[in-house]
């Protein structure tokens, strides 16, 4: 099973920054490994954000998004101990959901 | 972070004063592009994973790591990173972060340390050492290097450490010293801390682990000198073997008093 | 939801990528729901837009790219894109050079900022663009030069 | 009862003995550190593909330059002497190659690494730029090493063919080929010497180095 993210969401004025780090390896398909043989790919293909559990923004990412990916994006009108949800899912069909609360 | 910030900005200080005018911009660009990867550190993911690794009954014995001494007494992670390598009583060795990790676990938990320290890096065990070096470095986040030097065995490490660093060999003649002997220097674009001597907050010993960017991976200070001893050309040194101890201990007791910004991110 | 024209031109785009590269593109594999895969195999801005059923795209202040001038390592570059105007569907990041000109596509809500920030992978040094995609149909874009360097002792 | 007291009291005492002697004993010499240091390279590395344990069995110039002092003059003398006395000189008198790929080379920091396939020297680069400013154009480059930029220009070769201009061209291959004939301690690789570039490669930098047309003299 694929390792948690790392979900910050801090208030700035009137809107919440929200900056997410993934554990995925994003591999392009375009690499060989020592032996030669390439190395298939395996990259995060769409990424959906949820403010207390409205749909607010989804992503679909290309294999050329880096290793481990970052993700910053700027919530309107959240507050304090709102609730952010992101979920990823990649080309192989693996997923993952974490959450955090805006500080 | 804001040790950091202060470090990168020097740093290309140091730069544009040694280089002058044309390569400034290249030194500014530079520094610019550090800051910008500053505010998502992908080493946090390998910490979290490394403290849920040290809590989480495992191995023969499942047991957790939780009762291993890393030098403050059993189970105190705050501030233990700042003080390796150093002597432990109980195994009569002078050991850096990744041999005491394998001292407990094979003690604590039941593995095999000799296998985990023959499993190449990033797989298995060496996987999880990376998540528990970023871990417990993190804990001493800001604290300040402060190796313990009392015991003859971690001063004769010290000057075994010092010759390892100035020894040249290899089809190259590199020696440490041939990149890091000197202040104001760089290979390509990257400062080359002087690991003779403190080189300031953040820079050098005091910045890792760190995830690097090239990798994409967690990389511990084995790690990182396995990878410079291949850069040197030379054989391959065990993982936790006397020579990589010996030079934690030198560049560690060098660096006394620069702020711990580990894990951070490099290149 | 994928939907008909979207299906039909990631047919034609097979087609065009399987006469040109003889070879098994690689949307073949398992893709995830509503995933632009056509749009992911385009080379040129003209192809990305075609693929995305848009119209040609015009430079624009209102729209702005952010990163580095010069990158210490093509693995992980800085890039965001944001604009200032109102009725956005959607911010691209792209990478002139790369294999494949999208990186990524973040199709927006009211609920957000028109500022998105990640980062890419750039095998050389290369144009990077912006893209704002309107609800009324303009597409309007950004760029800036991120050069790459060679780092490290290159062993 | 008693008995065990004893033995615990026995045990105490030897502890206390083996932690004085630790904490007494004088630190070795540094004669005697020396040979630790020795034993412990020995012991903590091990061959690994390509780069074999005699990598770090070290000649005399590498044990000379092997400390924070440098030798003595005398020392780097000999040195210097039996480097340049190690120079092997082009077979066909030809000194110059192509300076195109000699940036290849310049460019190029791979070879001789455990991760390489092989020793020979096709397959490895120069690593020039690590060290040093080569052309203008590239701007990764190192500050190791003296900017090369301009070398033959400052040095006033027009036209390396010219006899004028033998002296330097000599100079440069010799410097390519074993560093140490002029600085014992240099931290440039012995590129010749030690095999790591073949004659053909050595000619493609002089041609960096010094033809005319070459970005390094533009």
């Amino acid at each position: 099973m694929a390792d948690p993210m790392k979900i910050r969401a801090q208030m700035a004025g009137d809107k919440a920054t929200v900056r997410v780090l993934m554990a995925h390896e994003m591999e392009t398909g375009q690499r060989k490994d020592s032996a030669g043989k390439a190395i298939p790919a395996w990259y995060i293909q769409t990424v959906s954000a949820k403010h207390n559990d409205k749909p607010v923004m989804s992503a679909q990412w290309g294999p050329a998004v880096a290793k481990n990916p970052f993700l910053q994006f700027n919530l309107k009108g959240a507050k304090a101990g709102d609730k952010v949800s992101i979920t990823w899912v990649d080309n192989k069909g693996d997923t993952r959901t974490d959450e955090a609360v805006v500080s | 972070m804001k040790a950091w910030k202060a470090a990168s900005l020097l740093g290309a200080l140091a730069i544009a004063g040694a280089v002058g005018a044309q390569s400034k911009s290249t030194a500014d660009g530079i520094a610019e592009y550090r800051k910008m990867l500053e505010d998502g550190n992908p080493a946090e993911l390998f910490e979290a994973k490394g403290e849920n690794l040290w809590k989480t009954q495992r191995g023969p014995k499942n047991a957790s790591l939780e009762q291993c001494d890393l030098g403050k007494g059993p189970g105190v992670v705050k501030g233990a990173w700042v003080e390796l390598p150093r002597y432990f009583a109980d195994t009569k060795r002078v050991q850096d972060l990744e041999s005491r990790l394998l001292t407990c676990m094979e003690t604590l938990q039941g593995l095999n340390a000799a296998e985990i320290a023959k499993t190449p890096f990033g797989r298995g065990e060496q996987a999880n050492m990376e998540a528990l070096a970023a871990y417990v470095s993190a804990a001493s986040n800001g604290m300040r290097m402060n190796l313990p030097q009392a015991h003859r065995d971690e001063q004769v490490m010290y000057e075994l450490g010092k010759r390892a660093f100035f020894f040249r060999g290899g089809p190259m003649d590199f020696s440490c010293a041939s990149c890091h002997g000197e202040s104001g220097k760089r290979v390509r674009l990257q400062d080359l801390p002087d690991l003779t001597k403190n080189p300031g907050d953040g820079i050098g010993f005091a910045a890792w682990p760190a995830y690097r960017v090239s990798s994409g991976e967690l990389w511990s200070m084995q790690r990182r000198l396995n990878d410079c001893y291949r850069q040197q050309r030379f054989p391959y040194p065990g993982y936790a073997s006397d020579v990589t101890v010996a030079l934690g201990v030198y560049m560690g007791v060098n660096a006394k008093g620069a702020q711990s910004i580990a894990p951070a991110i490099k290149r | 939801m994928k939907t008909r024209r979207e299906m039909l031109q990631h047919g034609a785009a097979v087609a065009t990528l399987l006469m040109g590269a003889g070879l098994l593109p690689a949307t073949a594999r398992a893709q995830a729901t509503g995933y632009k895969a056509a749009a992911f195999e385009t080379k040129s801005m003209a192809e990305l837009m075609k693929a995305l059923g848009a119209g040609a795209p015009t430079e624009s202040k209102d729209v702005t790219i952010t990163g580095p001038d010069i990158a210490e390592n093509g693995a992980v570059v800085p890039l965001g894109a944001a604009t200032t105007l109102a009725g956005v569907k959607s911010l691209l990041i792209l990478v002139e050079k790369n294999p494949s000109i999208m990186t990524s596509m973040f199709e927006l809500t009211d609920a957000v900022e028109a500022a998105v920030n990640t980062r890419v992978k750039m095998g050389q040094s290369s144009n990077v663009y912006a893209v704002a995609m309107m609800n009324d149909g303009r597409v309007l874009y950004a760029q800036k030069e991120v050069k790459v360097t060679l780092g490290g002792c290159g062993g | 009862m008693n008995h065990k007291i004893t033995l615990t009291a026995a045990a105490l005492v030897a502890t206390l003995v083996v932690a004085g002697c630790a904490a007494l004993q004088p630190m070795p010499s540094s004669q005697e550190l020396d040979a630790q240091a020795a034993a412990m390279m020995k012991a903590s590395f091990r061959e690994q593909g390509i780069a074999t344990m005699d990598r770090i069995e070290q000649d005399l110039g590498q044990k000379a330059c092997s400390s924070d002092k440098a030798p003595s003059a005398k020392v780097a003398a000999q040195i210097e002497e039996a480097a340049l006395a190690s120079v092997k000189w082009p077979a066909d008198g030809k000194y110059l190659g192509d300076w195109k790929e000699g940036e290849k080379l310049a460019q190029n920091g791979r070879g001789m690494t455990w991760t390489d396939k092989s020793t020979d020297p096709k397959g490895n680069g120069g690593s020039c730029y690590n060290c040093h400013q080569v052309g203008k154009a590239e701007l990764s480059y190192g500050t190791i090493g003296p900017s090369l930029y301009n070398f033959g220009k400052l040095r006033g070769v027009a036209d390396p063919a010219d006899p004028k201009s033998a002296e330097v061209v000599k100079y440069t291959w010799a410097k390519l080929w074993n560093s140490k004939a002029y600085a014992a301690c240099s931290n440039m690789p012995r590129f010749g010497h030690a095999g790591l570039l073949n004659e053909e490669q050595i000619r493609h930098l002089v041609a960096l180095l010094l033809d005319p047309k070459s970005p390094v003299n533009q």
